[in-house]
């Protein structure tokens, strides 16, 4: 695609000098304009990142802001759970936030759902934090159901 | 192990065509000789290899040392069109059987967003350099299969008494539909 | 500090394979035609695929051999559709030399005799290897369209068992013509306007009792119009290259009425 | 018991009304047309003219060329027409006209008689092809041609071909019990002529009464049977004390009368794809064309009279008659009593390859081995429905074909992918077309491909 | 041509989706939600219309034999401003878009108008040109999302119509989008003939 | 008076398609009333009432396409009954319906109707129903009193509990869609289809065989391998389908291989407790390939 009938036989070296310096021209402009837009904006997207993980922070450890808040990521049903499990100082859960995900849209997908979650709150390693025993699994998403409890009991373990 | 997981997720599970939707125009456009779609996959594979790899290599030793991963877009692009144009006149003149073979599939893979999205994602994915290209391969590979028995299916279609509005592209992108409904199958393999 | 590093090293990219490419270009030199360059000049280079050939050169390619039409650039529209007609040096036919397709029969469906019933294959192709589909005239048409299938005008519609030709639509491509296994289609000078509509090279008497609108050989129309019929091996065939003259009495005067104007 | 792979077992074989009835000579007939183009190969030319008085054996026809078998006079009388007339396949093609006439007919004359043992083998060739004997099994290739193999093939065996394995035919049954030695002297003069040391009668296993009676000549042997051994040992010539001779019971399968199917089953070879028996060193001859060698050979009489089954549900009495080539279908099928009311198809040959014809104004040809009408209920017009791709066709083509992809490439007229799919080795024995349950007329579209890849190659006639 | 003309053209009689074929990736890939489907269309927007205006601005003064390596670099250029300025404003969206916002570097569409178009053509057509074919686009991209949202989640840019439990979840799946398109194509066949 | 006149053969098998049809809805039944036996009413409505939505889909599309209306030539009965079978027995009717008008409309009759689908309509609308309605199409009953259970394949290969004795699976004593659960009512069906010669052994022998192997191999039971799931009803009624598997003997058993071996990916490695649905799904899109490859030897071909 570059130069598809790029300069013919017998052109001289200073035509693709030339040409090679027009090219480098727009590079250097193309350049200098996206520098100018990365400066600006680089800072907003690291503050946003940082913001975000802070809220996420916030919104899995208890009022007092104590504790850990520990990130895992079990293997789900359609790849990896990026999880936030909050612990608090006594090694009880506080809050489980679900980072991202690829589960199935519908089903796996709703371990998000604050209703599942909040099942997780208060729990320790000494529950046995499996589905159909003390955590009611999401309806015909067993497996990502048991992926979010595998991340918790991790998390809990980490805690320690 | 892990290397076999990469390879069968970017082959099948995560299939480039069937499921991430990237490279239809010419997964559609090619489709309908086999010929073409099987000398298209190999000239896919033969030029995704080496432009992830070069790719690879530009943003590992040129940009982010200099911090410049905001040039990926414009580096890469330009690293792969170059990169075609240069295969394309070695082919030409060194090995016209095989240029004759694969070279027309050549520009048309400039332009497949499919080289440009494995440069995009191994970086994404921050694989190192043999994870990348066992990634580059498999996506590859499975652009390949996804390709051809796409060409085979259109090929049984050639007699069928498809409703007229549907004929030619809908009905295409019906079959890719159950294609893609037969590959979610593989959802969740290996727990990948 | 990040400005100007990102210049250096994108214009130093960018110089760096311009030179490179032009170096390989001069280096890998090959002539090529001369048209292709301008095509693929005039092609969008988008190289989608759209068009069904693998990338914009190689529709220039297929474009030059004439496997496709102009107009195949689905990307380009019609800007890019009228710089290739002018490139190709393609024209369109004007209407004097208009010349189009017409059938040498007029037996309908309904009035043609038959000595057998034919079942198989509905094609005229496959029907005349049966004994001739079982049709009592061994000229005339069979009527099961091959002609409307390979044309790629879609300017012929069955009625009543015979072609009828879309004079319009029709570019005397002449697909119809090969496809007739009884070779009754031909291509003739859209203004003489008048066809003999049958091609019975029986005797008359064998004619009229295989076909009411059958030629029977009675050579009135050689004696209205001598220039334009002859009757030869018992059917009246017309000298097209004889222009400006009206066969019109001879319609009239056909007591089969196989004679007949083609854009009634 | 020996066979071929797949092909298919036909529902009701019908054979036996007419298996159990002698076959009987027609009158001579007052009128025969002769097209003279009967045979595959080449058009002859007629040797008489409109007037001429031709009498019973009288050769009136022939050509030049290799690829042809001339044509005799089968009742004496006057040419009365030479003119286009139409022939069964239902198309006009030249043909000579003998009317008998009033007089009382003139005595048939042939010219000369022979004994195999005294001839070499080009004479053999020479005899043949004057007599104009042509295969008798239906397809009607010139005998002589056949039996002049290229030097450099080595023939090894003879086969003659004794199945009949189309349903309704039992013409060739009831020749080889009525006619068992003229079988076996023909074969035996068309080993000579090859040069083979070995014959093979192959005969499908629901004959049992012909096996029999070709194994009970062979070991006992009329006086007249050149297999008699003791006469063969008093002759003591080589060729025949060494020329081995085997009866072989066949698994009854369709299409076993085919060439290709035939060595298959008897000797286990396969013919090459492209190629002839004579590739893998055989000839394969019919029966009938062992007898009409026999009378050639022994009477000196040409091919003009050929054993004819007439027969199925449409005809009033189904029979076996001897008749003149030349007579007209109407004249037997008179003979039969007439065709019955909801008489509905006639075909000229069985009802798995033969030729349905559209009158009865048609003259028996050198190819005709049946003429079979078929009623009203048994002919059905199927109405093609598209293919569900069950797979029968596959399992039932004896060539390995798959007839329902053959069919999809013809209708696409994707004509590269119709030969690389071998349309080319198709024998049009019609299995997959009868056990297509679509319904959809394979042979039909088969013969379409053939004639058009022809045309494509442009090989001139 | 009529400036009109330059505008008109691309939404319907040469839509990019659903007429042209090209540019089909995102259409596909992010249409699984109306709110994504916009994003998406501004995103392409704003590099076809920028793109297209600044290819016509330098179209006098490239040299031909090198156009191409600079009309991708001026796409990329804008790509890369929209994936940087995406990514500080709107994180979410940007995060759900994903891949496919530098992939508009090399979606048909833009190379295609800055070669067939914006080439050949003054300042104001190009950029006519530009908003045009957005526009088809996004109208494509919209529409497919919308379906896609309503039968697959029960709800229209997130605001919820009906209970998601009876939405086909499959419409929100790969092959739901598929078949949107698919059938799309179908319609607009058959409307296009009746017109006719 | 006038002959009729074709090319031979001028006889034909009395043995059409549509007779085809109706020897595989007879054999169908015998599965379909152990269903009926041991779900209850429900699986009957169920049954009746998709076979007629089938039926009448098909009707509707062809009508609306202006071709011959062949919706009672019994391929419609065939898929709707098909479709019935392996659903769930307390499937909702209207997700059943969507279901079948999906399996008629779009993956038959939009491809051409009879003969030209490239996708078994039963396996695509049963794994169209599946992504759209998980829930609905993973909640299983127990036989008789209609207790909500999860099938003996998700039990074991998922949460490694026991598997039920080999009787009762055999006699479909399980839970599990309406009509896969009976191995015996299966087998007398397939003994139906086999005895008729309406389907030929390599695809189910080569599916069933593969199945058994591998589970053995990787060191699972192959009798529970074979009898759980839907592997017989897959491998008798539907890798066997004549449209969508290839046509040969030899195709024939490298589809059921390829069938079995997707399966037990699915199963033991996937994210599904059963896979033969989309190991026969995918290879539907194999069978143009395998077709082109798999074919006889030439008589007197290399």
């Amino acid at each position: 695609m570059l130069g598809r009938n790029y300069l013919g036989a017998g052109e001289n070296v200073g035509k693709i000098f030339k040409l090679g310096i027009i090219l480098a021209v727009f590079c250097v402009i193309s350049a200098g304009g996206l520098a100018i837009v990365y400066m600006y904006t680089q800072p907003k997207i690291v503050l946003n990142s940082q913001l975000a993980l802070e809220g996420s922070k916030k919104a899995v450890l208890p009022p007092s802001g104590k504790g850990q808040a520990i990130a895992v990521s079990p293997r789900g049903y359609g790849g990896p759970i990026e999880m936030l499990v909050g612990v608090d100082p006594v090694g009880k859960v506080s809050g489980v936030k679900i980072l991202s995900q690829r589960e199935t849209p519908g089903l796996g997908a709703n371990i998000v759902k604050p209703k599942f979650l909040d099942q997780f709150k208060g729990k320790s390693l000494k529950d046995p934090l499996e589905p159909k025993k003390d955590i009611d699994a999401i309806t015909g998403a067993t497996i990502s159901s048991r992926a979010v409890c595998v991340g918790v009991k991790e998390a809990l373990r980490k805690a320690k | 192990m892990e290397l076999l997981g990469i390879f069968f997720a970017a082959f099948l599970i995560n299939n480039i065509l069937l499921i991430r939707f990237i490279a239809l125009c010419s997964f559609f456009g090619v489709s309908t000789k086999i010929d073409t779609s099987v000398g298209m996959s190999f000239a896919v594979i033969f030029v995704m290899t080496i432009s992830s790899a070069v790719s690879w290599m530009v943003y590992h030793y040129v940009l982010a040392p200099f911090h410049l991963e905001f040039l990926r877009t414009a580096a890469f692009i330009l690293t792969i069109a170059a990169l075609v144009q240069l295969e394309e006149l070695y082919l030409k003149k060194m090995i016209p059987n095989l240029y004759r073979a694969m070279g027309i599939y050549l520009p048309l893979i400039t332009t497949n967003c499919a080289i440009l999205a494995v440069a995009f994602l191994a970086i994404d994915y921050r694989y190192d350099f043999l994870r990348s290209m066992v990634y580059s391969l498999g996506v590859s590979g499975g652009y390949s299969l996804a390709i051809v028995l796409f060409a085979y299916v259109r090929d049984r279609m050639a007699l069928a008494p498809i409703p007229k509005w549907f004929q030619g592209y809908p009905i295409a992108f019906i079959t890719a539909a159950l294609m893609s409904l037969a590959f979610l199958g593989f959802t969740g393999m290996f727990g990948l | 500090m990040i400005i100007a590093t990102s210049i250096i090293v994108l214009g130093l990219l960018g110089f760096v394979f311009a030179a490179l490419l032009a170096l390989a270009a001069d280096y890998f030199k090959i002539e090529e035609d001369l048209r292709l360059a301008a095509i693929v000049a005039i092609l969008p280079g988008a190289n989608c695929g759209a068009c069904g050939a693998a990338g914009c050169r190689a529709f220039a390619e297929r474009l030059i051999k004439g496997e496709v039409a102009v107009s195949g650039c689905l990307a380009g529209g019609q800007d890019v559709a009228n710089q290739l007609a002018a490139v190709m040096g393609v024209e369109q036919p004007t209407d004097v030399h208009k010349r189009v397709a017409v059938v040498h029969c007029g037996a309908k469906g309904s009035q043609r005799k038959i000595k057998a019933n034919y079942s198989g294959v509905k094609t005229c192709q496959a029907a005349e290897m049966i004994a001739g589909g079982g049709l009592m005239c061994g000229y005339g048409c069979l009527g099961y369209g091959d002609c409307y299938c390979v044309c790629p005008f879609d300017a012929i519609r069955m009625s009543d068992g015979l072609p009828v030709f879309d004079h319009n639509k029709c570019t005397a491509c002449g697909k119809c013509v090969a496809a007739c296994p009884r070779k009754i289609i031909s291509i003739i000078p859209y203004a003489f306007n008048v066809v003999v509509a049958c091609s019975s090279r029986d005797t008359g008497a064998a004619t009229r009792k295989n076909c009411p609108v059958g030629c029977i050989a009675c050579k009135i129309c050689e004696k209205q119009a001598p220039a334009v019929f002859k009757v030869e091996d018992n059917l009246a065939v017309i000298d097209y290259t004889r222009t400006g003259i009206d066969g019109g009495p001879a319609i009239e005067k056909c007591p089969t009425k196989c004679i007949i104007r083609i854009d009634q | 018991m020996s066979t071929f792979k797949r092909g298919i077992h036909p529902f009701g074989y019908h054979k036996a009304e007419t298996a159990e009835k002698a076959v009987r000579e027609l009158p001579l007939p007052k009128r025969v047309v002769l097209p003279l183009q009967q045979n595959l190969g080449c058009p002859n030319e007629a040797l008489v003219k409109v007037g001429d008085e031709v009498h019973e054996g009288q050769k009136i026809a022939d050509s030049a060329k290799f690829v042809a078998a001339p044509i005799h006079a089968p009742i004496s009388g006057r040419v009365t027409k030479i003119e286009k007339l139409p022939n069964p396949c239902g198309f006009d093609v030249p043909a000579i006209v003998i009317d008998a006439g009033e007089n009382a007919p003139q005595e048939a004359r042939y010219d000369g008689k022979w004994s195999v043992d005294e001839l070499a083998p080009e004479q053999i060739r020479k005899i043949v092809r004057e007599a104009g004997i042509v295969g008798l099994g239906g397809a009607a290739f010139p005998t002589h041609v056949k039996l002049s193999p290229p030097p450099e093939k080595k023939i090894g065996a003879i086969i003659i071909n004794g199945c009949e394995c189309e349903p309704y035919i039992t013409a060739d049954h009831r020749i080889m019990l009525e006619r068992t030695e003229d079988v076996l002297y023909g074969a035996k003069a068309i080993a000579k002529a090859v040069g083979a040391d070995r014959i093979i009668i192959g005969v499908e296993d629901n004959k049992q009464d012909a096996i029999e009676k070709l194994k009970y000549e062979i070991r006992n042997g009329s006086t007249s049977s050149p297999y008699q051994p003791s006469r063969e040992k008093s002759r003591d010539t080589k060729s025949e004390t060494n020329t081995k001779l085997e009866i072989q019971s066949l698994k009854t399968k369709y299409p076993q009368g085919g060439e290709k199917m035939l060595i298959k089953a008897t000797l286990g070879r396969e013919v090459p794809s492209g190629g002839l028996a004579l590739d893998v060193g055989v000839v394969v001859q019919n029966v009938g064309t062992a007898v009409a060698v026999a009378e050639a050979i022994k009477l000196g009489k040409p091919l003009i009279d050929r054993v004819v089954t007439v027969t199925g549900s449409g005809v009033k009495e189904p029979q076996n008659l001897l008749v003149r080539i030349g007579t007209s279908f109407l004249e037997i099928i008179e003979h039969g009593g007439g065709l019955k009311d909801d008489a509905a198809k006639l075909i000229m040959g069985g009802p798995m390859m033969g030729l349905a014809v559209s009158s009865l104004d048609l003259p028996v040809v050198k190819a005709t081995t049946c003429l079979l009408v078929l009623s009203k209920k048994e002919v059905r017009e199927y109405e093609e429905q598209s293919c569900i791709r069950c797979g029968r066709c596959i399992k039932a083509c004896p060539i390995g074909l798959t007839p329902n992809f053959l069919a999809d490439f013809i209708k696409l007229k994707d004509w590269a992918r119709v030969e690389e799919y071998h349309v080319a080795d198709c024998i049009e024995c019609g299995c997959c077309a009868y056990v297509c349950p679509s319904r959809i007329y394979l042979v039909q579209y088969f013969k379409i491909a053939k004639r058009e890849l022809q045309t494509r190659k442009a090989v001139c006639r | 041509m009529s400036l009109w003309k330059s505008f008109n053209q691309g939404i319907i009689k040469e839509n990019p989706v659903l007429r042209l074929m090209i540019g089909l990736c995102p259409v596909l890939a992010v249409s699984n939600n109306a709110i994504n489907a916009l994003g998406m269309s501004v995103a392409v927007a704003f590099v076809l219309i920028c793109s297209n205006a600044v290819v016509a601005m330098i179209r006098k003064t490239t040299p031909d034999e090198i156009r191409i390596p600079i009309f991708i670099i001026v796409i990329s250029t804008f790509v890369t401003i929209s994936d940087y300025v995406m990514n500080a404003f709107t994180p979410d969206l940007y995060a759900a878009l994903g891949v496919f916002v530098p992939l508009i570097v090399v979606n048909c569409i833009i190379l295609g108008r800055a070669e067939a178009f914006a080439y050949r053509n003054p300042v104001l057509n190009s950029i006519l040109d530009g908003v045009g074919m957005s526009l088809g686009f996004a109208l494509a991209l919209i529409s497919i999302g919308v379906i896609r949202e309503v039968l697959g989640a029960g709800s229209v840019f997130g605001i919820a119509l009906f209970n998601p439990a009876v939405a086909a979840t499959i419409m929100v799946l790969p092959p739901g989008a598929f078949i949107t398109i698919g059938v799309l194509m179908a319609a607009l066949n058959k409307f296009e003939n009746k017109v006719q | 008076m006038s002959f009729n006149i074709s090319v031979s053969p001028h006889i034909r098998l009395p043995f059409d398609a549509k007779s085809i049809m109706w020897v595989v809805v007879l054999a169908l039944l015998f599965p379909a009333a152990a269903g009926v036996y041991f779900f209850g009413l429900p699986a009957l409505v169920l049954i009746v009432f998709t076979t007629l939505v089938a039926v009448i889909t098909e009707a509707v599309c062809q009508w609306l396409a202006k071709r011959p209306i062949t919706a009672a030539d019994g391929s419609a009965v065939v898929t709707g009954l098909l479709l019935a079978l392996i659903l769930p027995p307390t499937f909702p009717l209207w997700m059943a319906a969507i279901g079948a008008v999906f399996a008629i409309g779009i993956v038959k009759v939009l491809f051409g109707g009879l003969g030209f689908n490239i996708f078994n309509p039963a396996l695509a609308a049963r794994a169209f129903l599946l992504a759209s309605w998980p829930v609905a199409m993973t909640t299983w009953i127990r036989p008789f009193d209609a207790v909500t259970t999860a099938t003996p394949l998700f039990l074991v290969n998922k949460m490694h509990q026991a598997a039920p004795g080999y009787w009762d699976l055999f006699i479909g004593n399980r839970a599990g869609s309406l009509g896969e659960t009976s191995v015996l009512a299966i087998l007398i069906g397939a003994l139906v289809l086999l005895l008729t010669r309406v389907i030929d052994w390599p695809a189910p022998a080569a599916f069933i065989g593969s199945v058994a192997l591998f589970s053995w191999l990787l060191g699972h039971d192959p009798w529970f391998a074979i009898m759980s799931g839907g592997l017989m009803i897959g491998a008798f009624f539907m890798a066997t389908d004549y449209v969508t598997a290839p046509v040969t003997t030899k195709g024939r058993f490298i589809f059921g291989l390829g069938c079995g071996i997707m399966t037990v990916l699915i199963r033991y490695f996937g994210g599904f407790p059963e896979g033969v649905n989309y190991s026969i799904l995918f290879m539907n899109i194999l069978t143009p390939l395998i077709d082109r490859y798999a074919r006889p030897k030439l008589f007197g071909g290399r």
